[in-house]
């Protein structure tokens, strides 16, 4: 898939934060379980997180979802910074970790103005039942490694070979290629696909609602200049004023 | 300058090589209670390794605390060494004679404690060594835009250089001691001096050698400091990080807190080892004048960065800034650290007795280089912690017993390293203090005899 | 070497020993003959000996050519070899370089003028020939090395010129 | 360094191997500046014609208001370039007293009448308080300008007071070092001649009692310290008002310091200059190795550090790729202004330190010229593309997002060119009356010196003995 930019576009207007895209790619890609005890340390490890938001006083007041993942930035801070090449951008345009590369200095997790980066304080282990339901394409890391999201790298990897093994191309929207959490989004508010490929779902949006004059296309920390490949669309809210030029998070 | 109250060789022979030789009695004691901390410290790091970084305090948005803090604050403390003896060497001060190998060997040691902080702070520290360029089959080489590797080049050159000018300036010491020892340690001090025997050639080298060296190390100590606050200021993640003052600031808070350690260490040398002959208040009343000039240096570049943190008027920076002063957990310990670091210092090493008493120059540098530690704390942890957009993101940090117990270690490393070179070696170089009996000379100036040096 | 033996001469004062100099100078001794040993660096010329020459400073310079030229290897090469692209910088990013390349210099530079120090003053010298430990404590040791037969001329003018105690090189096993 | 003392004679002298007693020393230096030669008087009225070509240009300038700041560029840049040389130079006299190095005794008063150029910096100072906008533009300040609390003219006014403070204690400083010198000037001018009255009005009553001498020790010391102050004050309320706040998004913490440090390396450049001159042309041969060897390393450590200031603001904008940091570098170094980049860079730093690395140029006396004259020339250039730069986009200063077009070079006109000649040669013009009122070389440091300083047998050799007097 070498001309290939995976990108996401998110649509919050869709998002009901019903948490099932973080539940899914914590089983695809056999994150530890984040028990109490985690998460009072602050090291729970959820490649994606739902922000939630909430908006107007009581009592109309509203909550506002969002799901924050890696944005595999062009220019991302988290890459220059690793001294031994564990993560890098690569030339489908994502931020991939090399685990086994990783020496544990945590300081692409400092750089990372999203905060999606996580980093395993503690030897993973998974009671003996859940075993088997560890995934076989995703390499089960040791403590002292950071990790995040990669798009499900395994699972279009897996349709490039199938497609290249049985000659046929990867065609747009193939659940096969889509990551867990864009599969398991109930409402369908995770898109995802090649930006490259103009006649890609992705493609259209970005297309549509970057440009168009009143799109609700925005990137997250427009400011810091990282350039990231996944786009949010603002939720469409009837009652809230006209609100001209783009907010943003 | 001052009156010298010695005079003969032979007196300083006796006087500065008698804790080599011999042992003062409190020596023991010392280092074994130093080694005592240092292998408890060593117990925590294993105890570490075998559970996994999670026994330190790090979390997720703070993932970086004490043992970065203490790597930054050592290094601070090991370019105290190339200021003092280096500049001084170059600039000729008379008073720098008794000062420079102590003040090179507090360098050596905290270079290794500061180096020993990363050890403890990786998460997997037995792949620490692929940072190193070594892999020429498999071709995987270490990421050289990132400043985790300009820090082991830099601190690497450092360290090397600093040890190497160490060993140069010792031959002609070791020549001494070799003259006054006997068995077992004149063999080894004989190999150590290899066959040193006070050609003037061989003099002559020495001499070139302290200026040359000093001049090559000088740049190194600059680049050392600023590569270590390029790790926080090249990146834009952190708030309060990303800011173009961090090299020289850092480089000038590293000699504040590196010349006030001189300045403990000579105070030390003079209780412990009592070398009040060469270590008089003239000494301490010249590194005190040093140090108000640094302090207020350093003071400028202090309000430079936070000037300039206003300046932005952005909202995340105001909020760290606010932070940082004055919410709770922050808002004492800056308040500790402006008053330790400058406000009670700098006022007191006005006066002249303060100056000239080796007890309130302990005392007060001592306070300095606890206010310079929580500078560094309060510009790594509260940056981290307060990341603006995602408030859900916020965390807080306490230091966990394992963090504690590493930090001491390293302290205690430091000791123990410093009192066992003065064990082996002499800790004030003995041929510097006779070449300065033979420069002293006087000005006859009507009434008043005016002490004056022999400049070549 | 061995045909050369070594005799040395300990005086208590500078201007005793300046004397004995010139007494061996006019003994017909080549400079390259004799030396003065002292335990503390004098003035330059205080024995009215010869300035000592020394070639020091192309140490450093070979040095640093040499770090620099490591450092640019180290530096491009591992960038080529291994060309992954982060953070949207340039493959061959200068400035990093640029701080890689100059501690490679600096490293340089330090190690071979350490190496110069040490064989300019033809330092690892196991036999250290004549040599008497006072000399570390203020005497000062005028040493004469010629071959055997003119090394008694020697002795007579060092004993001549008021020398406190002579030591002969071949003799000693261990210095006292 | 050792064979040079040979030539001198035992016993004291000072700089000059003749002047062994204190009666030589101000006979033979107050006599040769009592005449003024005509070449003399030819050149200061050379110097005179720029000024004047300066005041043409300023009025050129002034003819088409002030409105369009963008105009004032080059004005702000020569200014800031006077205030780099000539308002540095005296700190040459200042540091060196301060670690008592012998060797500044015969270069401090040439260093000190520089700080006369003070004059030209506030004549040059005056037409720009009316170019810089106030604060109501809404652009970022350091006095964090809100309406009705904070008054929009602070800027203006805190600089003024500034640059007024370092100009007054400039004169003070020069004319207390001066005082015994002109006093001397009065003893051997004629009784009730113009000149003695003069210098009897100058020399403030000195007749050089113990407790005079003492006064002066630390008034000099005072007023030095607080020069050295006033001067980081100047350059830091200058550099941020009128210069870093007219650029949108640049927050860069250590300009300020840059604009100090590449104040000091230029002012030591202008008194290597001066001391240059002094000796080929003016024939004070007495200004010897041991100055230009003095001030050479001091050359060489401050061209190491331009490079280290300038490389630590590069390395952090380089490496963050934030938008509004990428646009200032791409305004001040990769975009419009690259070629006069390089010129700086190479002249101020890379010919420096490739060539001061060997000894026979640091050691000689015109090696550490042909450096300051770099060294000058990279500065002027430096100030230029700085200000000329920050000017041209000073009319989008109120948005805090960063700059959005970068406007192509500025090139000087006519009347640009005569402000900046003028101001250069006004600022010498100045220097050379002032050589006429104070003795150029300080006679009574000269005078200090032949007690301590002493050649003295050592055994076999001639030692220098410097007395160090508490």
């Amino acid at each position: 898939m070498a001309d290939a930019k995976w990108g996401m576009v998110i649509d919050a207007d869709r998002c009901t934060g019903c948490q099932a895209c973080v539940v899914a790619c914590q089983s695809e890609n056999n994150i530890p379980i984040n028990d109490e005890g985690l998460f009072n340390q602050q090291r729970a490890n959820q490649w994606i997180r739902i922000e939630r938001v909430w908006e107007g006083e009581y009592p109309d007041v509203k909550a506002r979802f969002m799901p924050v993942l890696c944005q595999h930035c062009d220019d991302a801070p988290c890459e220059p910074v690793c001294p031994v090449y564990a993560t890098y951008h690569n030339t489908e345009g994502m931020n991939v970790q090399i685990y086994n590369r990783c020496i544990g200095t945590r300081f692409c997790a400092n750089n990372c103005p999203y905060q999606v980066r996580f980093f395993n304080f503690w030897e993973p282990e998974w009671p003996e039942s859940l075993k088997n339901q560890l995934n076989p394409d995703v390499t089960v890391r040791s403590r002292g490694i950071m990790e995040k999201c990669s798009f499900c790298v395994q699972r279009i990897r897996r349709t490039g070979h199938n497609a290249k093994r049985d000659g046929t191309t990867v065609e747009d929207g193939d659940r096969a290629l889509n990551p867990a959490c864009s599969n398991a989004c109930p409402t369908g508010a995770l898109t995802f696909g090649n930006l490259k490929d103009e006649n890609s779902q992705v493609a259209k949006l970005a297309e549509k609602e970057m440009h168009d004059k009143d799109g609700r296309g925005y990137h997250l920390l427009e400011e810091l200049g990282t350039h990231p490949s996944v786009i949010y669309l603002k939720k469409v809210d009837p009652a809230a004023e006209k609100v001209t030029e783009k907010a943003h998070g | 300058m001052q009156e010298y109250t010695y005079a003969t060789d032979k007196e300083l022979n006796q006087s500065l090589l008698k804790d080599v030789l011999g042992m003062p009695k409190w020596w023991l004691g010392a280092v074994s209670f130093l080694a005592l901390v240092w292998l408890m410290g060593l117990g925590a790091y294993g105890w570490e390794l075998n559970q996994g970084i999670g026994v330190l305090g790090v979390n997720r948005p703070v993932y970086w605390g004490f043992l970065i803090t203490n790597f930054v604050f050592w290094i601070g403390i090991s370019h105290a060494g190339i200021m003092v003896s280096a500049i001084l060497r170059l600039t000729q001060a008379e008073w720098r004679r008794p000062v420079t190998r102590a003040a090179e060997v507090l360098t050596l040691f905290s270079l290794l404690a500061a180096l020993s902080n990363i050890m403890f702070h990786v998460g997997r520290p037995w792949r620490l060594y692929w940072v190193a360029p070594y892999d020429f089959e498999r071709g995987v080489w270490p990421n050289i835009r990132s400043p985790f590797v300009w820090d082991p080049s830099a601190v690497g050159t450092y360290l090397i250089g600093s040890s190497l000018f160490v060993f140069i300036a010792l031959i002609p010491d070791l020549a001494a001691l070799r003259d006054r020892s006997t068995g077992l340690p004149r063999k080894f001090y004989a190999m150590a001096s290899l066959g040193f025997r006070g050609t003037q050639s061989q003099w002559k080298l020495q001499a070139v050698a302290g200026i040359l060296l000093s001049a090559l190390v000088l740049p190194v100590f600059v680049s050392v400091h600023s590569i270590v606050s390029w790790d926080f200021a090249v990146s834009i993640g952190v708030e309060g990080w990303h800011s173009t003052i961090f090299a020289p600031y850092f480089i000038i808070g590293a000699i504040h807190s590196g010349v006030s350690a001189v300045a403990m260490v000579m105070a030390l040398m003079v209780w412990l080892w009592k070398w009040d002959k060469y270590i008089t208040p003239d000494h301490f009343d010249a590194i005190g004048r040093l140090l108000i000039i640094v302090a207020t240096t350093w003071f400028f570049f202090f309000a430079l960065e936070w000037i300039f943190a206003l300046y932005t008027l952005e909202g995340p920076e105001l909020s760290l800034r606010e932070w940082q002063v004055f919410r709770l957990p922050m808002g004492p310990l800056f308040l500790t650290f402006m008053i330790t670091a400058y406000f009670i210092p700098v006022p007191a090493w006005l006066f002249k007795a303060v100056r000239r008493s080796p007890k309130w120059m302990f005392w007060t540098t001592i306070l300095v280089n606890i206010g310079m530690w929580l500078e560094r704390f309060l510009i790594i942890v509260p940056g981290l912690q307060r990341r603006q957009p995602f408030e859900f993101e916020w965390g807080s940090y306490a230091p966990s017993i394992v963090e504690i117990l590493l930090v001491a270690s390293t302290f205690a490393f430091v000791g123990m390293g410093i009192l066992i070179f003065a064990k082996i070696f002499p800790l004030i170089p003995l041929f510097d203090m006779k070449e300065g009996t033979r420069l002293r000379d006087t000005i006859r100036v009507g009434r008043r005899v005016v002490p004056a040096s022999i400049r070549e | 070497m061995l045909a050369r033996r070594s005799v040395l001469g300990l005086f208590k004062g500078v201007d005793e020993a300046a004397d004995a100099l010139d007494a061996v100078r006019a003994g017909g001794f080549e400079q390259h003959e004799y030396e003065i040993l002292t335990g503390t660096p004098y003035p330059e010329g205080a024995f009215g000996e010869e300035e000592p020459k020394h070639s020091l400073y192309r140490y450093p310079l070979i040095g640093a050519a040499c770090g620099f030229i490591i450092g640019l290897i180290l530096t491009a090469g591992t960038q080529l070899a291994f060309p992954l692209v982060t953070g949207g910088k340039p493959i061959l990013s200068i400035p990093p370089m640029s701080i890689i390349m100059y501690e490679g210099t600096m490293l340089g530079a330090i190690i071979f003028t350490v190496i110069g120090i040490i064989i300019e003053s033809r330092l690892p010298r196991l036999f250290m020939g004549a040599y008497d430990t006072r000399i570390t404590e203020g005497y000062i040791g005028l040493t004469v090395t010629t071959d055997a037969e003119r090394v008694g001329k020697a002795e007579e003018i060092l004993t001549g010129a008021g020398a406190e105690d002579i030591k002969r090189g071949w003799e000693q096993t261990d210095f006292d | 360094m050792a064979n040079e003392a040979i030539h001198y004679p035992l016993g004291h002298a000072a700089d000059n191997p003749k002047w062994t007693s204190a009666e030589i020393i101000t006979d033979d230096l107050l006599s040769r500046r009592e005449k003024a030669s005509k070449t003399f008087w030819i050149a200061t009225s050379v110097f005179g014609v720029l000024l004047a070509l300066g005041v043409i240009g300023m009025i050129m300038r002034l003819v088409d208001g002030v409105s369009d700041t963008a105009q004032w560029g080059y004005t702000a840049a020569v200014l800031s370039f006077m205030l780099t040389t000539a308002s540095a130079a005296p700190m040459v006299a200042i540091a060196p007293r301060v670690a008592k190095g012998h060797w500044r005794r015969i270069v401090s008063r040439p260093a000190e009448i520089w700080s006369v150029a003070g004059l030209i910096s506030l004549l040059l100072f005056i037409p720009m308080l009316w170019a810089l906008p106030s604060l109501e533009d809404g652009r970022r300040s350091m006095w964090f300008y809100h309406p009705g609390e904070v008054y929009p003219y602070s800027p203006h006014l805190w600089t003024t007071l500034a640059i007024v403070a370092l100009v007054v204690v400039g004169f003070m400083l020069l004319w207390v070092s001066a005082l015994p010198d002109l006093a001397a000037v009065r003893d051997r001018s004629p009784l009730g001649s113009a000149v003695r009255r003069r210098y009897t009005w100058l020399s403030r009553g000195w007749i050089g009692t113990s407790a005079q001498w003492d006064w002066q020790k630390h008034r000099i010391g005072i007023l030095g310290a607080f020069y050295f102050l006033m001067l980081i004050t100047v350059h830091f309320l200058f550099s941020i008002d009128f210069l870093m706040t007219l650029v949108p998004g640049w927050i860069d913490a250590l300009y300020p310091a840059t604009h100090a440090a590449n104040a000091l390396q230029a002012g030591v450049a202008t008194v290597i200059l001066t001391m240059f001159f002094l000796r080929r042309f003016c024939g004070y041969k007495e200004i010897g190795h041991d100055q230009f060897w003095g001030l050479g390393k001091l050359m060489f450590a401050l061209s190491l550090m331009w490079f280290w200031f300038w490389f630590s603001s590069f390395n952090v904008f380089w490496y963050g790729k934030k938008p509004n940091e990428e646009a200032v570098l791409e305004l001040f170094i990769k975009g419009p202004y690259l070629p006069i980049f390089y010129l700086t860079f190479i002249t101020v730093f890379i010919v420096p330190m490739f060539t001061m690395i060997w000894n026979f140029f640091r050691r000689s006396v015109w090696g550490p010229a042909i450096i300051s004259v770099s060294v000058l020339i990279g500065t002027f250039f430096d100030r230029v593309r700085i200000y000329v730069g920050a000017y041209s986009v000073s009319d989008q200063a109120g948005n805090h997002e960063g700059i959005e077009t970068i406007p192509p070079t500025v090139y000087p006109d006519l009347a640009d060119v005569f402000i900046v000649v003028g101001a250069i040669g006004g600022a010498i013009f100045v220097y050379m009356l002032a050589t006429r009122v104070f003795p150029i070389i300080n006679v009574w440091e000269q005078k200090e010196l032949l007690l301590y300083k002493l050649h003295k047998k050592y055994h076999r050799t001639v030692v220098l003995v410097l007395g160090k007097p508490e």
